[in-house]
């Protein structure tokens, strides 16, 4: 009825990651093996970011690296390990050195703290942390970090999280159109609260879509682009993870990740070569190699 | 007598708490390998649940991650985290949930957070992940751990996740949906819990482990009936299926003899 | 990897109102024009069930047939009219005769008491309702109805709504197959929450699809099998009014059915001729006739 | 002058305060047609949502429901109403919201539920709807009325969706997202609020209308301004957009003349 003119969203990864300012809070996406935002984890570390605050469920590869690189310093997540393969090395040791502090909550206590901030009510009610340690220390948080109350309508105990509505939502699909309609495959784990509570969002997309084939089959956008601030189009976004329907996890370089990350030299040595000898994220698809790339694709109708 | 590793072993003796029918919350590793086992044995309408979204997933091969794409060709509904944490764990719908820990008491309270003070932690660890919420919630909750004295804890340095607490009406208290754990099985022993006193209780021990062994590998008392059993032992074909669900020997191959 | 055996858990319209006792309360589907389930309501008039209670945002025809008939008498909704057409005259007749009572809250309150069910949490907070006369009147609720709080985290004034937990979901999606596992085109209402909350769920689909096409692509699931109890397939469940890809709404019909229900008698010649007296869902259809049903299937791409 | 009905008069008045690039929640009826056609002039970007859970939606023919399908071809995402009253409209990124209402009062204050006593009501009206939702959480409130004296009251029967309440401070007491009514519609004049009091103030009068028809048809107070402006008419462009957008008069043909 209308054929209006569209905005178009599209920055490169390298001015993306320029807007966020040191000091910023991210809420950050993926899960697990599965769309992770590894390539703007990477492009922050190059830009030499200092003092974040990371918002997750649970995050691996991404975290790793940007507290190995002193780029996050603070975390409200739950869980962090490289899956199967063992604990978070950079974690464990910037935690043991006093250069990172974690506010520890469940999983469904951070997914709910992300409901709430894209809901805009202060809190959400949970039926866990309660009875357990997460109650009683806080990291920097204080007693703003939860509430256990009497429920005013059945007087039993409940807890209250309080909602989450950092600087940036950061988060990674499969497709996007220009003015930032974003469509996911496959699991969505917390990121479509995650997406809408924060006060920009930043949607990193494999693969561009035109706005026509959006508009055609709408109960697929996942994150309308009323919500968007920015899009970057890259590929292998989520390397050495695993992107749903587009590429498998790379296991080899994951186990590479986590061998060199058990000693700070062997961390040291990945990150000048993977991330800062590399000038931008085409020059470390380059050196991860083209041919290796193409065999992690994946095969339908699996996906991986 | 078949000739198993400790995985193997621990993974088949844990297939065996699996009821049919049952909607369980399986993650990756050993639960999984051990609900996977279930289903193709005797539980073949369990419903495996992945907490990364996967619902009723039949994976043709093993996944390395909760939320691995291997979970999805297969499984009925592929959605998110308020959907498997909230809408069916925290409502009450998940028969039984799957934990490991780096600590336990006696209560079946797990440490999956820090070794050493909260203040100055000496190692960190993955934190709680979806394991509080499981432990508040799952009716029924099986801890898979190696037993290591170190870890069975009168104390722990950190309470991640709640098993019974203080004990009897611990877990009313705070109004929790699920009913704690009901079974820890070790590469040792299998323990219970005593009805009464909601404490840790020995409840079958692995061939070649004698009572002591056990409680000489525990920093609390554990209560142990007049006749303890030895654990079943799993049988060629579970072994056989095991292998043929993990061909390359991702879970298997790890810690095996 | 596994092979098991399904359950089949379909049933015929009839059996499924038969499992509703009197004085159940429902979870009713739908919203608007869209998918609702008004075959059900029709059937649950045919076998005379008394003093249902129902929870919606906001129905239509389906809540005046079910008003009308006597069949529910109390509501926690938050909307009832034909839309485009008029006032819901049953509703206005029957509360004006004392028959019926409304429980009166906003589409944002039930649609969050509905969520709230299915997280199994005692209340959600929200912030519509404070400053009006819903928070100052209760129909049969009293000081359940809602309680407006000073938020403990930030000190402002938040509103709690109650959970709703309902004995029965009803509603109405586009494919299912034998299992349960749903799958809805189009708008969802508030249908996702509502399915989950009740205690029992009853699916009605107008196709049945295989298995095997479900697990094909799991991401287009919107309802899991698990939460279904029971399943009952057949066409044009929602008419009078539309089902996305499937048909649009006769509005022809329902202008007949909002003149009709300007009076009782013009009401109680529509219950007896397109309720009453026709047998079953299938003699209803013909009633209307097939000629003019199939001019009411939805044409591609629109999907009405 | 252009010869217009009523609801042509009021749609294209209506689309005037519809602002460009602007978040409009949009229902069906009058205000439906007043966006689409400030799309179709001077607001193109204007991203139109329905509460049933269409974003950006452009409809080829009129809805006659927010749920309608009409909405769904072309638009940009179709979700639900957690969505489209959570995320969008409590988030407070509504920019303007359209209502209607059996009863206004001097503050905005909107009756869309019972005509009568809440005890023994005389009529149900349809309820608050999203309504509420609305008038406590967008940014911005253009109310639509037909012009009855009876509708213009001192206290309203039931208060169903908050305007200005009780005056200033009112809305920031309870915490409200939006900023409350801006103007109000009828057939025979536009109000909007006195910055100062926050009660009704005549803003423009239509063609044909007197200050003192208004005053005479409202049961309160007016503030009446030194210069009360003549509302402007439509254009025969905007007519002509009207009619194309509504070619079977679904909308146009109630209550024309």
């Amino acid at each position: 009825m209308t054929g209006t003119e569209i905005d178009d969203k599209r920055i490169t990864l390298e001015e993306a990651a320029r807007i966020v300012p040191d000091g910023a809070h991210l809420f950050w996406g993926g899960f697990g093996y599965q769309r992770a935002p590894i390539a703007f984890a990477r492009e922050l570390v190059r830009q030499k970011k200092r003092g974040l605050t990371i918002y997750t469920c649970g995050s691996e590869v991404d975290l790793e690296i940007m507290v190995g690189a002193g780029v996050a310093t603070r975390f409200d997540i739950a869980f962090t390990a490289i899956e199967a393969l063992g604990l978070a090395n950079n974690m464990r040791r910037r935690v043991a050195e006093g250069k990172a502090q974690v506010e520890d909550y469940s999983n469904l206590a951070m997914a709910m703290r992300f409901m709430g901030g894209a809901l805009n009510v202060p809190f959400m009610p949970i039926r866990s942390l309660m009875g357990t340690d997460m109650v009683q220390y806080s990291r920097y948080r204080g007693d703003k970090k939860l509430k256990v109350i009497d429920c005013p309508f059945t007087g039993e105990k409940i807890c209250l999280v309080p909602s989450a509505k950092p600087d940036f939502s950061i988060i990674h699909v499969q497709r996007v159109d220009k003015t930032g309609n974003a469509q996911i495959d496959g699991i969505v784990g917390e990121d479509l609260e995650g997406a809408r509570c924060g006060k920009k969002l930043i949607v990193l997309a494999e693969e561009l879509i035109d706005v026509d084939e959006v508009r055609s089959r709408p109960d697929q956008t996942k994150i309308p682009a009323m919500y968007v601030s920015h899009v970057v189009v890259a590929p292998f976004i989520a390397h050495p993870v695993q992107c749903h329907n587009y590429y498998d996890y790379d296991l080899e370089h994951l186990m590479m990740f986590h061998k060199m990350t058990k000693t700070e030299e062997g961390w040291q040595e990945y990150l000048k070569s993977f991330i800062l000898d590399v000038e931008n994220h085409y020059e470390y698809l380059n050196h991860v190699g083209w041919e290796h790339l193409m065999s992690l694709r994946a095969k339908k109708p699996w996906g991986y | 007598m078949v000739k198993c590793s400790k995985i193997e072993f621990l993974a088949a003796v844990a297939s065996t708490h699996v009821r049919d029918g049952e909607n369980v919350f399986g993650g990756t590793g050993l639960p999984l390998l051990a609900s996977l086992l279930a289903k193709e044995t005797h539980a073949p309408h369990a419903n495996l649940i992945s907490e990364a979204g996967f619902i009723d997933a039949r994976p043709r091969n093993v996944p390395l991650s909760v939320a691995d794409s291997r979970f999805y060709y297969g499984c009925s509904a592929s959605i998110g985290l308020i959907e498997t944490l909230g809408f069916i764990l925290q409502a009450g719908r998940v028969d039984v949930g799957f934990l490991g820990a780096a600590q336990i008491d006696e209560y079946g309270n797990l440490n999956t957070t820090y070794i050493g003070s909260f203040d100055k932690p000496k190692i960190k660890l993955p934190g709680s992940g979806g394991g509080n919420d499981i432990a508040s919630s799952a009716k029924r909750l099986i801890i898979i751990m190696t037993h290591e004295k170190r870890k069975f804890v009168k104390k722990l340095d950190y309470f991640t996740s709640p098993g019974h607490l203080e004990g009897p009406g611990s877990r009313k208290k705070w109004s929790m949906v699920g009913g704690g754990p009901s079974v820890v099985i070790t590469d040792k022993c299998q323990f219970d819990f005593d009805p009464k006193t909601l404490k840790i209780r020995l409840m079958s021990v692995h061939p070649g482990f004698t009572v002591k062994d056990i409680l000489d590998d525990v920093m609390f008392d554990v209560i142990v009936p007049d006749r303890v059993p030895t654990t079943k032992e799993p049988t060629q074909e579970q072994i056989d299926i095991m292998h043929r669900l993990d061909p390359n020997g991702i879970y298997l191959a790890k810690g095996g003899e």
